[in-house]
């Protein structure tokens, strides 16, 4: 049971912090404010939350499982939000997308 | 009342403390300058009690919190902080006095504000020179200073937004390499009470960071006090505050982080480290020497009253850092001595341009001419104040002059040469307040002169004060005692 | 592993510092500042600080970031591009940055318990504090008791800070800014769902963490300061989503000037009431019979005191930022 | 090595404030120098915070079912408490009158504000 615990925890960790790097990437690579936002609201959300799963799973039943799991709650509210806003703030300073992005 | 005398240190601090909140509370202007005044002069009286308790029982230790000294936080009133305290809270007091309203630019419903930062700013500098923590002193100079900005913002003109913004940034570099210095200090030593570094950084001394602390302090505050070449916030900030304001810190500001340079110099540092002494008077002697020269000159230059006298506490200071460059008892003592008599000089000066500048509204000397006959009070009393500031025999600013001369001659022939500054730098301040006074009494006043004296109750604060400088001039015992004892506990430690 | 941690954010802390110089764009330079303090505040986490961790979240990721920001708006956002630098300002501080780390290789290494700062009056706080306060958080208990006089004075900075704030910006003209006229800016967001029904569902439970993190404060890390940080942040983000006039509708500038003022005549009043049950200034012992009851009871209010006031000031100072005229 | 690598934390305070004290002497714009002298604070903070650490210890909360437990240094922490406080005091007032600059010069830029008074 411990092993299998610490397996799930550990693939999960791993996965999370692949996204995260992806994400990363993403933010770097991507040709245009749209798309790397596109990119980065991965980490804000899959990633994170994934890294907060596989260490909730390490600390087991305690008062610290609970934090964490508040505050993967709040990351799952307020991550979008921001995205939403930071989107609406772009679309309002008529930020054009890149012509390359829309062409393919 | 005799319970009380026990926390009389720690009063100076209190009463400015809860004061200024009831002030904001209060809003109304007339009842927020009485409770600011009400609170300076309770302080000034305190001050004075504690000279007294001083001089009978000799140092006022005060553990705030009932805590022992390195633990918690020590007050420590001796002879040097009680001489601070009187200058602080006189200077206060003095300029509330004589300004029940502050200049045109400040409106009324906001004068409030005013008087709360004027307290802070008492509590502040207050709270620095009672303080025996250098941490605690760090915390203070930042009451005081942010007040001080807050006051000197209130000026009529844009330039003092300008000038304040200067003045921030440099203060902030100041207060923060004072910081760092302590940091330091506390990393090799371990403590943040000042009597207890004394004692513990013998051990450290000879390491590198301790040397940097005492260069990062020295700095730092000496950008605070103005010491030349840190003094270019100074003469800008003085002269666009509102006149009152100038009044209270040019008498007070600087000479209090000057008071916190010798403490942390002669207390923590020389006699501690090796060759300390050496360097300090190697470094400090030719800048105060330049410092009285360079801001002379630029004195004589200036054609705005405020300017001219700004630039020339630049060389007041010069003398003051000067008497100490000279580390001897003597030296130290006449350093200390000018502080308490150029507050008085400066003080009555500015209080005499407050006047002048309430009455006439303009401060450039090409527009002040005959302007003498239209203020015939103030203008005396500008010219007693002004010979104080020169050092003419009989007023205050002689006295201390005089024993700096002493104590230069006590060094011999290198000592008569740096007399050569201190007479240039009196010949100068001859000039400069001669031409104050050629275009105030020779000048042409055009063909009707009406009188516009100043308010009565200016004029009266305004000789007050200048008649103090008169009477520490014929009878210096009191200050001068309290600065040769100051010296000989920053010196020999007793 | 926590060295290479630190290590690591270090160099990231110089990386982002360099690039703060450089940004020509203001905007630019305050996010970034903003992302600068939030690693300091991991720094500060690895290095045992949490308390300090906590604040240098709250006041220079948030609270600062708010003001800059604010300022920004009212100004200018962009750096006027700049010709050629004087070379002498990089070579004064090359030479005394070289100056400063000469000095280091005297110095005590990172963690080395032997250390002159961890002899002489450390121990003794940690020792006695159980005995003489028994609270868990020797911070707090250093903070509001042993060093309390030094927090009396924090708390109379942000007091002076917000009098100037409200001496240099207060508009009287406009009375103030309660006449606020319903711009699209005094409307805050009220038009866009999603940050409004996010917004209104989370500034309850930020002013409820920030409630925890001022009552907390005994046993973990926390205590006024951050607790004012908090509780105006949660507020601040509700001017933002309702709109500036629902916010000064719930705490106008009079009540804000009460709290300012309300909680530095606390904390002296405590300090005061020392002076007259028969101890010193700011003793809390003869609060109360018992002196360790007494203690709790002073740390309570005076750490009350403090978040009172901090509340005060930064929403007064963000009312007073948000009140003056847009750039034209 | 370690004897490097402890020192670290103090290398990167002396480049921090460095870089903060050049942002202050080196830009004209307001802003950017109050944005310097943030990052020249917070290069203290992280000298007072480096000193806490000892080896091996946890944060200064005392736990009673651990004894022996060492604990990093609070007083440190305690004063960059006060610190913090003071430097967001400082730079909300700044940011005040660089407002009040701006409104009354019109500009934020140093140079052409001294230029406008010498005028």
């Amino acid at each position: 049971m411990e092993v299998l615990l610490d397996i799930i925890s550990w693939v999960l960790l791993v996965s999370g912090g692949a996204f995260v790097f992806i994400g990363g990437v993403g933010a770097l690579r991507m040709p245009d404010f749209y798309t790397r936002m596109h990119a980065a609201s991965l980490t804000d959300t899959l990633g994170t939350i994934l890294v907060l799963l596989g260490i909730i799973l390490q600390a087991g039943f305690t008062l610290s499982a609970v934090k964490l799991l508040a505050v993967m709650v709040f990351l799952l509210l307020t991550a979008p939000t921001a995205a939403y806003a930071l989107a609406n703030a772009a679309r309002l300073a008529r930020l054009a997308p890149e012509r390359r992005a829309l062409d393919d | 009342m005799n319970g009380l005398s026990a926390h009389l240190p720690a009063i100076p601090v209190i009463i400015p403390l809860l004061a200024s909140p009831l002030v904001v509370l209060l809003r109304q202007r007339g009842l927020a300058w009485a409770a600011a005044t009400a609170s300076s002069l309770f302080c000034f009286a305190v001050a004075i009690t504690l000279v007294a308790a001083v001089r009978e029982s000799g140092v006022q230790a005060y553990a705030v919190g009932s805590w022992a000294a390195p633990f918690g936080i020590e007050l420590i009133v001796d002879q040097f902080s009680a001489l601070l305290l009187l200058i602080v809270t006189g200077a206060s007091s003095f300029a509330l006095l004589i300004a029940p309203r502050f200049g045109s630019g400040v409106p009324d419903d906001r004068q409030y504000l005013f008087y709360t930062a004027w307290l802070l700013a008492l509590a502040g500098l207050s709270g620095i020179v009672v303080s025996g923590d250098a941490f605690n002193i760090f915390v203070f100079m930042e009451i005081s200073s942010l007040a001080t900005y807050i006051l000197i913002a209130g000026g009529p003109n844009r330039q003092a937004l300008a000038a304040v913004f200067r003045y921030l940034i440099m203060g902030t570099i100041g207060a923060t390499f004072y910081l760092i210095g302590v940091g330091y200090i506390y990393m090799m030593t371990g403590t943040l009470n000042l009597a207890d570094m004394e004692a513990l950084i013998q051990d450290v001394s000879d390491l590198r960071p301790v040397l940097v602390a005492g260069g990062f302090i020295t700095v730092g505050l000496a950008l605070k006090a103005a010491v030349f070449p840190l003094h270019i916030w100074l003469p800008n900030a003085y002269a666009h505050a509102p006149h009152a304001v100038t009044a209270f810190i040019a008498a007070c500001s600087t000479k209090v982080f000057l008071y916190v340079l010798f403490r942390f110099d002669f207390l923590v540092f020389q006699g501690n480290l090796p060759g300390h002494i050496e360097q300090f008077s190697a470094f400090m002697m030719p800048l105060a020497i330049i410092a009285v020269l360079f801001g002379s000159a630029i004195a004589l230059a200036q054609k705005d009253l405020k300017f001219l006298l700004a630039y020339s506490s630049v060389a007041q200071i010069g003398y003051i850092m000067l008497g100490a460059s000279l580390v001897s008892v003597s030296g130290l003592t006449a350093g200390i001595l000018h502080m308490f008599n150029h507050a008085l000089a400066k003080g009555a000066l500015f209080l005499a341009v407050a006047c002048i500048g309430t009455a006439l509204g303009v401060l450039s000397l090409d527009k002040l001419s005959g302007a003498a006959r239209r203020m015939p009070w103030t203008f005396a009393a500008f010219v007693v104040a002004g010979l104080s500031l020169i050092g003419i025999p009989g007023t205050a600013g002689f006295v201390s002059k005089w024993y700096l001369v002493l104590a230069a001659l006590e060094l011999g022939v290198m000592g008569a040469l740096l007399i050569v500054p201190v007479l240039i730098g009196s010949v100068m301040a001859v000039i400069y307040i001669w031409k104050v006074v050629e275009a105030a009494y020779f000048g042409n006043a055009g063909e009707t002169v009406v009188r516009a004296e100043a308010p009565w109750w200016m004029v009266t604060v305004l000789w007050a004060a200048v008649l103090l400088n008169v009477w520490f001039g014929l009878q210096p015992g009191l200050p001068l005692e309290l600065a040769r004892e100051a010296a000989a506990l920053l010196l020999e430690g007793q | 592993m926590v060295t290479l941690f630190g290590v690591f954010l270090l160099t990231l802390l110089v990386i982002t510092a360099v690039g703060i110089l450089r940004a020509e764009h203001l905007f630019v330079a305050v996010m970034l500042t903003g992302i600068f303090s939030l690693q300091m505040a991991a720094m500060f986490f690895i290095l045992d600080a949490a308390d300090v961790a906590l604040t240098e979240a709250a006041v220079g990721a948030g609270v600062a970031t708010v003001l800059l920001l604010g300022a920004l708006a009212l100004t200018n956002d962009r750096e006027r591009p700049s010709g050629i630098r004087p070379w002498w300002p990089l070579a004064l501080i090359a030479a005394a940055t070289l100056l400063v780390i000469y000095a280091t290789f005297d110095q005590p290494r990172l963690g080395d318990p032997d250390a002159p700062v961890h002899q002489h009056v450390a121990p003794w706080y940690l020792e006695e504090t159980p005995r003489l306060i028994d609270v868990p958080n020797v911070v707090t208990a250093i903070l509001a008791s042993f060093r309390g006089y030094d927090t009396l004075g924090e708390l109379f900075v942000i007091f002076t800070a917000g009098i100037g704030v409200l001496f240099l910006l207060a508009n009287p003209s406009k009375g103030g800014a309660l006449s606020l006229s319903q711009s699209a800016e005094s409307q805050g967001l009220r038009h866009h769902l999603v940050p409004r029904v996010v917004g209104r569902l989370v500034v309850p439970f930020i002013v409820l963490f920030g409630l925890y993190v001022q009552f907390h404060g005994d046993y973990g890390p926390g205590g006024g300061f951050q607790a004012g940080a908090l509780i105006s942040a949660g507020i601040i983000l509700y001017a933002l989503v309702e709109g500036e006039s629902m916010a000064l509708k719930a705490l106008s500038f009079r009540v804000l000037a009460g709290m300012i003022a309300g909680g530095a005549l606390l904390y002296v009043g405590v300090g005061i009431a020392g002076i007259l049950l028969g101890g010193n200034f700011l003793d809390y012992s003869v609060l109360s019979a018992d002196p360790v009851a007494g203690q709790h009871l002073g740390i309570l209010l005076v750490e009350a005191a403090v978040g009172l006031t901090v509340t005060g000031v930064l929403l007064t100072i963000f009312h007073s930022f948000a009140a003056r005229d847009q750039k034209s | 090595m370690m004897e490097y690598l402890g020192l670290y934390n103090y290398w990167v305070f002396a480049v921090l404030l460095m870089l903060g004290l050049y942002a202050v002497i080196s830009r004209t714009n307001l802003i950017k120098k109050l944005i310097g002298m943030t990052i020249f604070q917070a290069a203290v903070f992280l000298l007072y915070i480096s000193m806490d650490k000892v080896e091996g210890g946890t944060a200064p909360i005392i736990q009673s079912h651990m004894p022996g437990q060492l604990y990093s240094n609070p007083l440190p922490q305690v004063l960059i408490l006060t610190a913090i406080v003071v430097g967001i005091a400082t730079l909300s007032l700044g940011l005040a009158i660089v407002i009040r600059i701006s409104e009354a010069y019109g500009s934020i830029e140093e140079d052409e504000i001294r230029k406008m008074d010498n005028a």
